[in-house]
């Protein structure tokens, strides 16, 4: 149990998958927009990452090298299609504000490379706590990305108005600069954090 | 609604698929370097390319001849470096502890100066103005940008030449400095007795004579000279092949400006003879 | 040999299950996606023509030539009908804007001749300035206009500041709607 | 055959800038990091993926309109479309290590990067969606792959120029070039409505 929590934390902070690694950015910078788009893609993420990694993992001894890349990425893209088809059925607008970026999921470089790095390494406990883990910091990471946005560019919060009514929305925030500006100014704050814990 | 269509159609899609890919892995193999699939299983394979290399693959081979850290992955983190480091610790044949080694010799007296600089003491700042204040395009610049990155202070700036001796006792091979240098003129060499050409100038022999006592010529007295044939010259520079070479010393002897040093196994301190 | 086999037949054994687990779901899940899809078409159906108790979809051709343009297409039209006798016309356009097609529903009183409503289905103009032609006080300057009416920005319509030709593409489906319409008026 | 040409030019220059897969879309930011540190290496991806995006468009196009649809299985888009891609892209690269050892050393290794590349299989997505018939999706995954390989032969600049200036401490590395591209991205914005 104390393993579980080791691996479960590592990806929260010191592998963090989006600000220490740098992968899985591109579903970070385009659906936060909105908060509740970020839970949503988060929890997406975090199904089909421990789902895959549990699969994967319970896998590891029966898949031959030559067909290793195929294998994986046909069970990391059913869970996807599953989470696309029940988000459709159950949470239509939810669905439709993420687009094409629910397919994504198959090609989003943390799920693959946890299922390489990881699972397909490790007994299925540790591999269903990394993937915990990493989806977790995920979430936490495309929340923030996303409030930030959502108060400065509609000047609202999980589409609640914050602000007075003459307030402007700030474009350039919903826009791919701001997203951009965004992360690049998160990685810098985590990257002064963590040099002045060091010290 | 008949669900066994698709999951026949896809079977046999996968059954296609895979054929395929066996058998042409199978009948198109081409033989690698056993170290470097053994790194390659011990990489991640998520193929992501953040640590600046092509794929998994391309680092692998990277890390197997010497040009890439065993940290170099991000993805795999200090886990990955730590089960990397074993193995290579293991094959020490293959795997050489490195040392940075500063690839010029034109310090005070011996390059020439043609402009008084007073700018920012920043090797960087100084690289960006459009002509340089030492006559030399390529060599040090001897503001100790170097000196200050390294985490181990295991380089300092000789007070007589102004050029930076990196002290192979302190120095870890990290490649710190490698990527400060705003002209890479820092490597990392295997730490072991070497003969290396101890100048990166391309311009041609007559420019390197007047601005540099120090400076390779390009004479290429050295390549006829080599017993081994271990000196080549390619692309404008004199290259030692390390596999070849057999530390006999005769090109160090022969070399009319010198450029061509021994290195210790202790030290990579540049004996600067006037 | 055996070897290329078992490689094959490990990917056909995950492709076959990963399928099947698909369909499954899929079967599951259709209804339900279907009839969201229905109910969704509905609400917005019922927000264009709000008196309409049903509605039933119909042939577009039916309704006359369609007026020929570059920067429109007609999709779909639907019949409003109340107390069993039809009672206007909702059309479905897609019109170019300023980074992409917008999808509208344009409500069409046949026998007032009349603009009952309009709505933006979907669209991927500038967000804070184009989308904008998407809220409330923008469209609601078409409520209650005439066929006959022009639908030229800066005449009887005012733009979105800062956002002209996604005005312009809203009011000129509009009027290629009010042009293809004029005749059912009966 | 004028209003043809036309079309061709309008997706071209849409596809390659307006709508700009990495700094208007957001996708395939992973390679763009990873691989933008040096011109040289974007020039490799940037073929590779150009090769690849043109193939496995073609290849899923016909996959799609020939098996997909008639059978009723667009559900099973997904995986089709990224089981393909996956084997395409394998298979290219063992074909091209033993037969064209000089093109493998020029692209081939950069291969195995794409097919976790997210801007493959959302181009193969956007083809199929747009409906083009095939000649068309042949020119839209062109462009699309020329947009990604200007975009990240620019960042490359940068980021050779970049490592000689001087960045505050706790901006060195990843935050200064996510900085650089939100000018860029910025820069972008300019072609916005440039095709109606």
């Amino acid at each position: 149990m104390r393993e579980f929590w080791h691996y479960f934390k590592n990806g929260l902070l010191g592998e963090n998958p989006v600000l220490k690694l740098m992968i899985g950015l591109c579903s970070v910078l385009a659906v936060s927009v909105r908060v509740d788009n970020c839970l949503g893609m988060g929890m997406a993420v975090i199904f089909v990452l421990t789902c895959s990694s549990l699969v994967i993992s319970l896998m590891r001894n029966f898949v031959p090298n030559e067909v290793r890349i195929p294998i994986f990425i046909v069970v990391i893209s059913t869970f996807t299609t599953i989470v696309d088809l029940v988000m459709k059925a159950y949470l239509p607008p939810l669905s439709k504000a993420m687009g094409i970026f629910i397919p994504l999921i198959v090609v989003n470089c943390i799920i693959m490379a946890r299922a390489e790095a990881f699972a397909s390494r490790k007994p299925p406990l540790y591999a269903v706590a990394d993937a915990l883990g990493m989806g977790v910091g995920y979430t936490l990471v495309i929340t923030a990305i996303g409030v930030v946005r959502e108060l400065f560019g509609y000047g609202e919060f999980l589409s609640h108005p914050v602000f007075p009514e003459s307030f402007q929305g700030m474009m350039a925030m919903i826009l791919p600069p701001g997203a951009f500006l965004l992360i690049g100014i998160y990685i810098a704050i985590l990257n002064w954090s963590l040099r002045r814990a060091k010290r | 609604m008949n669900i066994f269509l698709p999951t026949i159609l896809v079977g046999t899609l996968g059954l296609a698929f895979g054929l395929m890919l066996a058998f042409f892995a199978k009948k198109f193999a081409v033989p690698t370097n056993p170290l470097v699939q053994e790194i390659e299983r011990l990489l991640p394979g998520a193929n992501c390319g953040a640590c600046g290399f092509p794929g998994c693959s391309g680092l692998a081979e990277k890390i197997a001849s010497g040009e890439a850290s065993p940290n170099a992955c991000p993805v795999g983190g200090p886990r990955v470096w730590a089960e990397l480091s074993r193995l290579l610790g293991q094959e020490s044949g293959s795997w050489e502890a490195k040392r940075a080694l500063l690839l010029c010799q034109g310090g005070e007296g011996i390059a020439q100066t043609v402009a008084e600089y007073e700018g920012v003491a920043d090797c960087k700042a100084a690289h960006l103005l459009p002509a340089s204040f030492k006559g030399c395009r390529f060599g040090c610049l001897g503001l100790g940008n170097c000196v200050k990155v390294c985490p181990f202070g295991a380089i300092h700036l000789d007070t007589e030449s102004h050029l930076p001796v990196i002290d192979w006792e302190k120095c870890t091979g990290c490649g710190k400095c490698v990527a400060e240098c705003p002209r890479n003129i820092i490597t990392l060499v295997p730490k072991r007795e070497q003969v290396t050409v101890a100048c990166v100038s391309l311009d041609p022999g007559k420019e390197v004579r007047k601005l540099c006592s120090r400076g390779c010529i390009k004479c290429q007295l050295c390549v006829r000279t080599c017993p081994e044939g271990a000196i080549t010259f390619e692309n404008g520079r004199i290259v030692i092949s390390r596999e070849k070479c057999t530390l006999c010393g005769l090109c160090v002897e022969k070399c009319p400006t010198h450029c061509i040093i021994r290195v210790g196994e202790k030290l990579a301190l540049l004996e600067v003879k006037g | 040999m055996t070897k290329i086999l078992r490689t094959a037949l490990a990917l056909t054994v995950v492709c076959g299950v990963a399928a099947l687990a698909l369909s499954f779901v899929y079967v599951v899940t259709r209804e339900r996606i279907a009839s969201e899809a229905r109910k969704e078409l509905d609400e917005a159906l019922a927000l264009v023509f709000p008196e309409g108790e049903n509605f039933t979809p119909i042939d577009l051709a039916t309704l006359g030539p369609i007026p020929e343009s570059k920067e429109l297409q007609f999709l779909e039209a639907y019949e409003a009908i109340k107390g069993g006798k039809r009672q206007g016309i909702v059309v479905k356009v897609a019109s170019t804007g300023y980074g992409g097609p917008i999808v509208l529903l344009i409500g069409v009183d046949t026998e007032k001749g009349t603009i009952t409503g309009i709505r933006v289905l979907e669209h991927q103009e500038t967000p804070g300035l184009g989308s904008n032609v998407a809220a409330e006080p923008f469209l609601s300057q078409f409520l209650g206009k005439p066929l006959t009416s022009p639908f030229t920005i800066g005449e009887d319509v005012q733009a979105v500041s800062g956002a002209t030709i996604s005005s312009r593409a809203v009011a000129r489906a509009c009027g290629k709607v009010a042009e293809l319409l004029r005749g059912e008026r009966e | 055959m004028s209003t043809e040409f036309l079309t061709i030019f309008k997706i071209i220059v849409s596809a390659a800038f307006v709508d700009n897969i990495i700094l208007a879309r957001y996708i395939g930011l992973c390679p763009y990091i990873g691989m933008s540190s040096s011109v040289a290496n974007s020039i490799g991806m940037g073929m590779a993926v150009t090769f690849v995006m043109v193939l496995a468009s073609i290849v899923t196009w016909i996959l799609w309109n020939y098996v997909l649809v008639p059978f009723g299985l667009e559900y099973l888009r997904i995986m089709v479309f990224i089981l393909v891609i996956a084997t395409l892209v394998q298979l290219v690269e063992i074909l091209l290590k033993k037969n064209v050892p000089n093109l493998y050393r020029a692209m081939g290794i950069y291969l195995p990067l794409i097919t976790t590349n997210c801007a493959i299989l959302a181009v193969t997505f956007l083809g199929v969606d747009y409906g083009y018939p095939l000649f068309q999706v042949v020119i839209y995954s062109i462009s699309v792959a020329l947009g990604f390989t200007v975009a990240l032969i620019l960042l490359a600049g940068i980021r050779e120029r970049l490592r000689l200036a001087k960045v505050p401490n706790f901006w060195q590395g990843y935050p200064i070039v996510f900085i650089a591209t939100c000018l860029l991205a910025i820069a972008f914005l300019g072609f916005k409505g440039l095709v109606k």
